[in-house]
């Protein structure tokens, strides 16, 4: 994935957590729906996130498989 | 040690069958131990046979039935509950209308055997069920054509 | 809410370091600083990531985004007060995630820590026991309901003491460097989290912290009744003491001995269970 | 005694004479059963390592199409048959999901050509399959002490009390089919490569589980 793509994921993700957090807080929407959205959008926020900090620019490689 | 023997039969897949066989002989020595249990009389079947129910699973002819006094859970979600046709697929509700040599339960699928038996009272149930000789069915083909 | 989950995230990965000096003290070595499982995060978080070529790519990603959204979801269950069923019930499938990182790299010593998360599948059927003795006596499983009810008649860890210990045995379970973490023994290199290396480690922490937090204070909500704020921090501090004190003073055990153990501890329970449902409710 | 284990039933679905019902409890799991679906259905199986002890070798394994599409088909039968589980609100209904998901956990691993994983899924078909006695055996008790199989009318309370011995029926016939402790087998399918498919055969068995544990407490 491209770094601009997972720095838009991320700001996507963000926004969905904070206006969800926000809008519970005003009474707009009931802590279920608030709750549904993050857990939705909170772990693709922070791997995105993540992501985005240091993505790698290389393919796969083989894995571990001892000394 | 005593914990260590018993993880040794544990881990062993091939006591496996034995150790299950022995908790159920447990439980069931356990409920014949408690064996009076109440029955509850408003059931499908009674314990005493009417005859001339249309119920009677010793009937054997006889003109078929078209409504029957089943005890339903929801009667008023199964209107049609005893039916033959009551839980025909779309497809095999189509047929049972066109023409009336087509679109019974028995010849249309193979869960239609299992509808009869279960006096057609329960919907989803007879599909799990025809699912499930289904999948064994495929398992077993993939298996043998595989050697 | 998102500042919560946050907070509660960083908080259960102090708690984990917490328990990592404890334990490095008592074995009389300096230790790591408390932050470290933090830093471990930051760490891992700023390293160059890729997916093994032999791994199923949707399914190596995926479980690090479920990881996290279970537990997200665990922790406003406990905020919402809801159902303690359903924590439960998440705790247990947490093993579904330890199974997807073991396996999903094809890597044999991924393998070998997925398939020893199979074998300790016993761990956590002592829990619902104890939630049955719970639910005996408070007649409800919601959160709310059990702290109420502690309100009127006192904590349960003195009504219920040995669904307390049950309870606290399966999280110790859970816990690493535990005499149960089987999953994560020395000879499996790092077990199931061999293959998940940079950001996705540290999806993994972040997971870990998460679930630190909500198994602790849904232990403090269940059998102590609630708290403010504060004493519920100092309460999982305290709790994370006696955790780290249990798990540096045994050593691991064997895989199959462990729930061979469990098993024990689960008929135990069963008989106290049998005993409450006779005498405190015939 | 309890009401309403697994929070308040937020819809209804009626199936003739059988309901079908998402409570907070039942939503969660079915959820996780879908994702999990999901997965198998859009990931393709990793090339699991093996290394050749001795030596420093070391290869992959490769799944053929034929087989992958296979066992795929029996993940995404398991998985609907998981989900069916988890939301039905029928007790006989439960216990013939419950049969279908032993079913396909062998047809999971079935295909694999490895002698010791086949071993181990033909001891996990023998327990399987006897685990139906107990689970039908506890419904059939179900039915006849209360004249109900319907959850929500067990919910209601009003019903005579389940006797212990068909709850215990009810769990034992789940246990067997892949808890602890006769999770021997199940441990040894695991090895099996083809990790999208095979997470189905544990993720089935836990969701049951966590099922029967709500069915208990009803009624």
């Amino acid at each position: 994935m491209k770094r601009t793509t997972v720095v838009r994921i991320f700001w996507a993700g963000a926004a969905v957590c904070v206006v969800a957090s926000v809008l519970f807080f005003m009474g707009i929407i009931p802590l279920p729906v608030c709750a549904a959205l993050l857990i939705v959008a909170f772990p693709v926020t922070v791997l995105s996130l993540f992501f985005c900090w240091m993505a790698g620019e290389f393919g796969g490689d083989i894995p571990f498989i001892g000394y | 040690m005593i914990i260590r023997r018993i993880s040794h039969i544990l881990c062993n897949y091939d006591n496996l069958t034995r150790l299950f066989a022995g908790a159920c002989l447990l439980l069931f020595i356990a409920g014949i131990l408690l064996l009076p249990l109440p029955y509850s009389e408003k059931q499908l079947y009674p314990k005493t046979f009417d005859r001339n129910s249309s119920l009677d699973p010793y009937d054997r002819g006889g003109p078929p039935f078209t409504q029957v006094t089943i005890v339903s859970q929801y009667p008023e979600n199964s209107p049609t509950a005893g039916l033959v046709t009551s839980y025909l697929t779309p497809f095999s509700l189509f047929l049972s209308q066109v023409t009336l040599h087509l679109g019974t339960t028995i010849v249309s699928h193979p869960g239609g055997i299992i509808d009869e038996i279960l006096y057609n009272t329960r919907g989803l149930d007879t599909v799990v069920e025809a699912t499930i000789l289904f999948i064994a069915f495929a398992i077993a083909s993939y298996i043998y054509r595989k050697g | 809410m998102i500042a919560e989950l946050i907070l509660a995230t960083f908080f259960g990965l102090l708690l984990l370091g917490i328990h990592r000096k404890i334990i490095a003290r008592i074995q009389r070595r300096p230790g790591p600083p408390i932050w470290q499982e933090i830093l471990h995060m930051l760490k891992f978080s700023f390293k160059t990531t890729w997916i093994p070529k032999t791994a199923t790519p949707v399914l190596f990603v995926g479980v690090v985004l479920i990881a996290i959204g279970i537990w997200t979801a665990a922790f406003y269950i406990l905020v919402s007060g809801g159902s303690i069923l359903v924590i439960l019930g998440i705790y247990m499938l947490h093993k579904i995630v330890e199974h997807g990182f073991g396996l999903s790299s094809g890597s044999p010593y991924g393998k070998y820590g997925g398939v020893r998360s199979v074998i300790s599948a016993a761990s956590e059927i002592p829990l619902f026991v104890s939630v049955a003795v719970i639910a005996v006596y408070t007649h409800s499983l919601d959160l709310s309901a059990i702290m109420q009810y502690q309100q009127v008649h006192g904590p349960l860890l003195i009504i219920a003491f040995p669904a307390a210990c049950a309870m606290f045995l399966v999280i110790l379970s859970k816990m690493p460097f535990g005499p149960f973490s089987i999953v994560e023994a020395k000879e499996l290199v790092s077990g199931y989290k061999t293959e998940h290396f940079g950001i996705w480690r540290a999806g993994l922490e972040i997971c870990n912290g998460l679930k630190t937090f909500v198994l602790l204070a849904v232990f403090l909500a269940v059998f102590i009744g609630p708290l403010s704020l504060p004493w519920l921090l100092v309460g999982m501090i305290l709790l994370i003491v006696i955790l780290a004190f249990a798990c540096a003073l045994t050593p691991m055990m064997s895989p199959f001995d462990s729930v061979t153990i469990q098993m024990l501890v689960t008929a135990l329970m069963l008989v106290y269970a049998a005993i409450v449902l006779l005498v405190v409710h015939p | 005694m309890i009401n309403l284990i697994g929070g308040v039933p937020l819809y209804v679905l009626e199936f003739g004479d059988e309901l079908v019902y998402f409570t907070p409890y039942t939503i969660t799991l079915f959820l996780l059963a879908l994702t999990f679906t999901v997965l198998v259905l859009i990931s393709r199986p990793e090339k699991q390592v093996d290394i050749a002890f001795g030596g420093d070798a070391y290869r992959t394994k490769e799944i053929s199409v034929s087989e992958m599409r296979f066992r795929r088909f029996m993940a995404i039968a398991c998985g609907l048959a998981t989900m069916g589980a988890m939301v039905t609100g029928d007790i006989f209904n439960f216990t013939l999901f419950t049969a279908m998901v032993g079913i396909t956990n062998v047809g999971i691993v079935a295909a694999v050509k490895s002698l010791h994983v086949q071993d181990a899924a033909y001891q996990y078909g023998l327990v399987a399959l006897a685990a139906t006695v107990p689970l039908f055996a506890g419904a059939a008790i179900y039915a006849a002490v209360t004249g109900s199989l319907s959850m929500i009318e067990l919910m209601k309370g009003t019903l005579p009390a389940v006797p212990l011995i068909a709850k215990g029926m009810l769990m034992l016939g789940v246990i067997g089919e892949g808890m602890a402790p006769f999770y021997a087998a199940k441990a040894e399918m695991f090895r099996a490569p083809g990790a999208p498919y095979v997470i189905m055969c544990s993720l089935s068995s836990l969701l049951l589980f966590l099922r029967v544990v709500e069915i208990v407490m009803l009624g």
